[in-house]
């Protein structure tokens, strides 16, 4: 057994801890989410520069970049493109998905149905052209292809084919969109029962995904939480030194670590397609969505007035927490399935 | 014993039920972020009709009931869907300490004009570098004359960006202990020297306000109390605060209960009943009961206040539970919607309203008294428990 | 409006209070907790001479000396006999309970069947016999008489007609007993409609009694916190200084205050037959029953490894606590009840 | 990254799992109440197996196995519902502090007939006076000829009454600041002089004693460390107590887990089946990821172990998290019981194994560290905060 990740990996966490934290300080970053898209337009080509868009990348390094990209929010439709689309993808899309040209998300729920990523999808092709309604769709209005689950499967859709209205959304850097398609020309990418397989294993990802993000989430507001409560004096000392604020961040590190090592397992689970990577999905995306959220309210908590203002960037912490817990449905809803498993 | 209204009580209740249903707009849903001009318009409307200072003495506008009328009229407000009165910080805060401090000249200026809402009040206590500790603030006041010269800054001030007056604690003497050096003002907002700059909350909105004091000249008598009284005059007001507190909490929690039955009973976005899954039955029935504990708690606690004339310590720890209770209610309510939750604008579920209270809930183990000080107070003033910190 | 006692209720509850911290202070409770009956035989006859049987008494006055039976466990079937079988007795009955001379409980639950309080009984009554098989009678091994469920409505037998099993309990001054009636003569006290709905007042009383036992239990393990805080020292302090414990001290006060305002609610609706008095009694059992658990264990880890010994008192109000909490069904099941007034 | 095991690690685990399935009994159910003399037994078994002392240099009777191999040791025992070996105080914290601390002799004299299970130790650190504060123990030791002459109380000790030997730390420099007087003792527990008195917890048994030293003399060599060391020894012994325990920890969890989920996928006394209640569904599968998270937090903090010698952080929080689910897991199971749950002796539900692990589960936030004191090491070992209290 070895838990850690390897040196490269390292290497890559450091590389882009450091990328992202000259590039999005917490006032580019408010600037961004404050901005009329919530995307950094540049971006994207520098990612693909550093390699963070290839295909050979394992889930585990992106694992790494996953987790830094919660630490500080990359504005752009990275966890989209490279998280909820690229399992589908051809290898030709795959390839300007690598090269920097393309991003893509993945549109599945739809309004008046359940919402879940496996519900059915009332969506339907006919003669090569797609008909539906996809609501929620991460980043939709600010990529270049959907994938769209159908009734018939898994179709790709350009953008420009596709009705787009872009919604706002409490987190600016992650904004879903409502995505209506008229008879819009679509390609197939996966049908029957490897659609359903397919969808199946972009789900586990989505969990780890989730997961992982949500560990740099609650790293970054543990970060801002100890720091503040070093420095801030209150009746003459350290807020630190009092146990009501000690104790929180004592908690919130403790949660945090048990989120990191649950995120870890489902990555390594999802790379190496392991038996147990749906119950550990499942296990990861339920208790780190909650553990970044409980994360940032201490946080914010103990900062006090502070912490509570627009200027602040904890806020912006917590709404992306909160847009991680509400994927896919609330921990009760994966801890149901992780019940099915143990008692059905 | 006896959890019935009096038939004074009751009749009083009636007739303002009646009155609310057919003169109270509901209160705006989207936000909370009423119109202010409206809102003072409720206010007055509200005065005309009898309903603010209820328990405020004849002499100074009010109608000199006792507490529980003002507790039905929280309460019957709240069921109403009603807006609340513009004057918070006047009327449970700025009027009550005028009223045990102020001279007859302060009384006469002040109070009527701040039950009507033609006058709105805010509050400079906190300072950027205090926080929780008062006694720390370093706004000063210098005597020129006749005048007291204030510089500094407070922050944290609900309503600033609206008020006529400001009840401010500054430091006259820097050469005394701590709490010894504080007076306690009352300032022109409209004075030379006095600059407003809103803080925006996480909810986007700007609630409170910073206020920068520039050699603001504040007439000599506008002080209550006397010089070094600031600490005394200001724990009338904090008492005040919290004292009237409770019946607000619970009557606003019973609101937003209301509002979550309503929510989970209505089909949600994917056509089913949130109502209908047992976890969320168990959370709405767990708040439910909360709310009725509040608001039982805050009639013992009044009832120990009208037979002793002291407010019983069963209260003291309402805003505790309360500020608790609605982070949980709002977070479960928000956790029906899935991501549509965090979807703001005109496509925002419930137009906002579950998204706007969720976030802003979580001020309220801030404002007012942190939970943390709260509990230290519990322990050392209701319990007995030594100082600690 | 007035939410308090009468002065009279006020002077029966400070009799009550020393009257029974006389009697029962910690050590004499254990003793005869860990005693072969755990009753004290002797205590029933002043029962009845200080009034506390009195058919008279309201149920606002019986709601003091609940309290205070909490506060220091009484060691005689007052809750079972004034709480959950007094509502079913005729009037010559109630009258030899008023004189002390009468001790009574109520047996309800069945095995292999739901066991709630208006859950169907199975037992079933022949020319005037009655047959069948209760468990979890609480004090069953203590009383005289036993109030009986059926299918036929509530019958009285006599202790002497029916096979009692005393059972060993975590409470030893409350114990349950199996009791198993073969064709014992039986005394009809209510059938039809009229039992049923009898059975729904006795259920609110025993939620409203539980309530006021667990707040007097809670009120206790506070007391009992609040002192050891003051005198214990650790680190050269005593530890009510520090904010891990204070701060727990303050959570039990909040919760135990709100836990006895639905006490007085759930009991004065009782008293009153009050409309509301189904939710009130439901709401006051859920909260207060948590809370008197809350407070207990809360009281312990404040007294560190001697509030976990044997010889300290703490245990026997948290196993009184946990009775409280478990009567008819966890909070859950109280609570799934309030949901159904409100949602459905 | 690679959570598998590695073949060499599978090939211990299917050995360990097979012997296990072979020879183990299943533990006490009914109250982990077990008769001594068989766990004594079942010790001697597992050490001739091997078992015992992996991690432990091969010239002190161990294997010298990295401490995965104990991990996998933990968690198979654990799933096979086997005992634990009696002599945890002498493996987790006597054997250790002897490895690192003892002379050749001592070395020799008490390690392997303590991976035997032959000798049994006990600790003596917790004073009545002192609870978590070991410096201001006061159990003294005076030098007299070639011996020390021991005075004083111990509390708190597991397996006392069972105890061939004692760590004991004693205050051997009454004039030093605190914990420089303190020295670490080897004490024999049938010494003259050594009484000791069982303590019963809450569930009923006698699982800690009382130590009473009453002029009980140690000869002079029987130290650890030197005089003045006592501070520094204990330290090693505490660390190793904390360092081993994760993994036992999370094992005991999944234990468990696994006995929950049998006990509410069984029709309960009623006929109903408590898996089938949504609540429940969610408490259970709760604790099952808690338990899964602790598992691979130890995991973790092992492998930073493993590449620098050093514990990981990540693990301080086991024993914290541990100790409130398990509370939360033995009350969520009484829960389903109803009143049943509170009967005890032959009519106990599950033989009264609930019941008794549910009382003994308040201990887990006290012993071995309250959780206070965790709070306090994590806030300024591990997060850097001010010493505060």
């Amino acid at each position: 057994m070895d838990f850690a990740f390897s040196e490269e990996q390292e290497q890559l966490r450091g590389f882009a801890r450091d990328f992202l934290a000259e590039r999005y300080d917490d006032v580019r970053l408010a600037q961004i989410a404050d901005s009329e898209t919530g995307v950094d337009a540049e971006v994207w080509a520098k990612l693909a520069e550093m390699g963070w868009l290839d295909a050979e990348l394992t889930f585990l390094d992106q694992a790494v970049l996953l987790e830094e990209t919660g630490y500080r929010p990359l504005a752009a439709p990275y966890f989209s493109t490279a998280v909820l689309a690229a399992p589908a993808l051809d290898d030709e899309t795959a390839k300007q998905v690598g090269e920097g040209r393309l991003t893509a998300t993945l549109a599945w729920a739809e309004p008046g149905v359940p919402q879940g990523l496996l519900d059915a999808a009332g969506a339907t092709v006919s003669g090569g052209r797609l008909t539906g309604e996809k609501v929620l769709v991460p980043d939709g209005a600010a990529v270049d292809l959907f994938v769209v689950t159908t009734a018939d499967g898994l179709y790709a859709v350009d953008a420009s084919d596709a009705a787009v209205t872009p919604h706002g959304a409490l987190d600016g850097t992650r904004r879903p969109a409502s995505v209506r398609f008229d008879g819009a020309p679509a390609r197939p990418l996966a049908s029957g029962d490897t659609a359903a397989e397919l969808l199946g294993r972009i789900r586990d990802r989505a969990y780890a995904a989730v997961a992982l993000e949500a560990v740099g989430v609650a790293q970054r507001a543990l970060d801002l939480l100890v720091a503040y409560a070093k420095d801030r004096k209150q009746f003459g000392k350290p807020i630190g030194v009092y146990q009501a604020v000690s104790h929180k961040a004592s908690d919130v590190y403790v949660r945090l670590q048990e989120a990191r090592s649950l995120a870890y397992w489902a990555a390594w689970c999802v790379a190496e397609n392991d038996p147990m990577a749906r119950q550990a999905c499942l296990a990861a995306k339920a208790f780190a969505g909650e553990a970044a959220v409980f994360a940032c309210e201490n946080a914010i908590q103990g900062h006090g007035g502070i912490g509570f203002t627009w200027e602040h960037v904890l806020h912006r912490y917590y709404k992306r927490a909160q847009w991680l817990a509400a994927f896919d449905g609330p921990a009760r809803a994966q801890r149901a399935e992780v019940a099915a498993f143990l008692m059905d | 014993m006896d959890f019935r209204d009096t038939p004074e009580e009751a009749a009083f209740r009636a007739e303002l039920r009646s009155w609310l249903q057919e003169n109270a707009s509901h209160r705006e849903v989207e936000a909370g972020r009423g119109d202010f001009d409206a809102l003072r318009a409720w206010g007055g409307r509200l005065y005309s009709a009898g309903y603010v200072g209820l328990t405020w003495p004849e002499g100074f506008g009010g109608r000199g009931l006792s507490p529980t009328y003002q507790a039905i009229y929280l309460e019957e407000s709240a069921r109403a869907d009603a807006p609340g009165h513009p004057g918070v910080i006047g009327l449970n805060m700025a009027g009550p300490t005028i009223i045990a401090w102020g001279t007859d000249e302060q009384k006469q200026r002040y109070l009527k004009l701040l039950l009507s809402g033609e006058e709105i009040w805010c509050q400079g206590f906190s300072e950027p570098g205090s926080g929780s500790d008062l006694a720390a603030g370093r706004t000063s006041a210098v005597l020129d004359g006749d005048h007291w010269v204030v510089n500094g800054q407070k922050v944290w001030s609900s309503y600033a960006h609206k008020a006529d007056w400001c009840i401010l604690v500054v430091r006259t003497d820097p050469d005394a202990p701590k709490h010894a050096g504080l007076s306690y003002l009352i300032v022109d907002m409209h004075a030379p020297g006095v600059t407003v700059r809103p803080l925006h909350q996480i909810t986007g909105d700007p609630e409170f306000n910073e206020i920068f004091f520039d050699d603001v000249r504040v007439p000599r008598d506008s002080m209550l109390g006397r010089p070094g009284d600031g600490w005394k005059v200001a724990m009338t007001t904090l008492l005040h605060e919290r004292g009237t507190l409770g019946f607000a909490l619970s009557a606003e929690l019973e609101r937003m209960v209301n509002h979550l039955v309503e929510l989970v009973r209505r089909p949600g976005p994917d056509g089913r009943r949130p109502a209908d899954d047992p976890l969320i039955r168990d959370a709405v029935a767990r708040e439910w009961i909360e709310m009725q504990s509040l608001r039982f708690t805050n009639y013992r606690a009044l009832t120990t206040l009208l037979e002793t004339g002291i407010p019983g310590p069963e209260g003291s720890g309402v805003k505790l539970a309360w500020s608790e209770a609605n982070q949980r209610l709002t977070s479960l309510a928000q956790s029906v919607f899935g991501l549509h939750a965090q979807v703001t604008g005109d496509d925002a579920p419930w137009n906002g309203f579950w998204q706007y209270w969720q976030l802003r809930s979580r001020g309220n183990t801030i404002e007012a008294g942190t939970s943390e000080i709260l509990r230290n107070i519990i322990a050392e003033r209701v319990l007995g428990l030594p100082k600690g910190r």
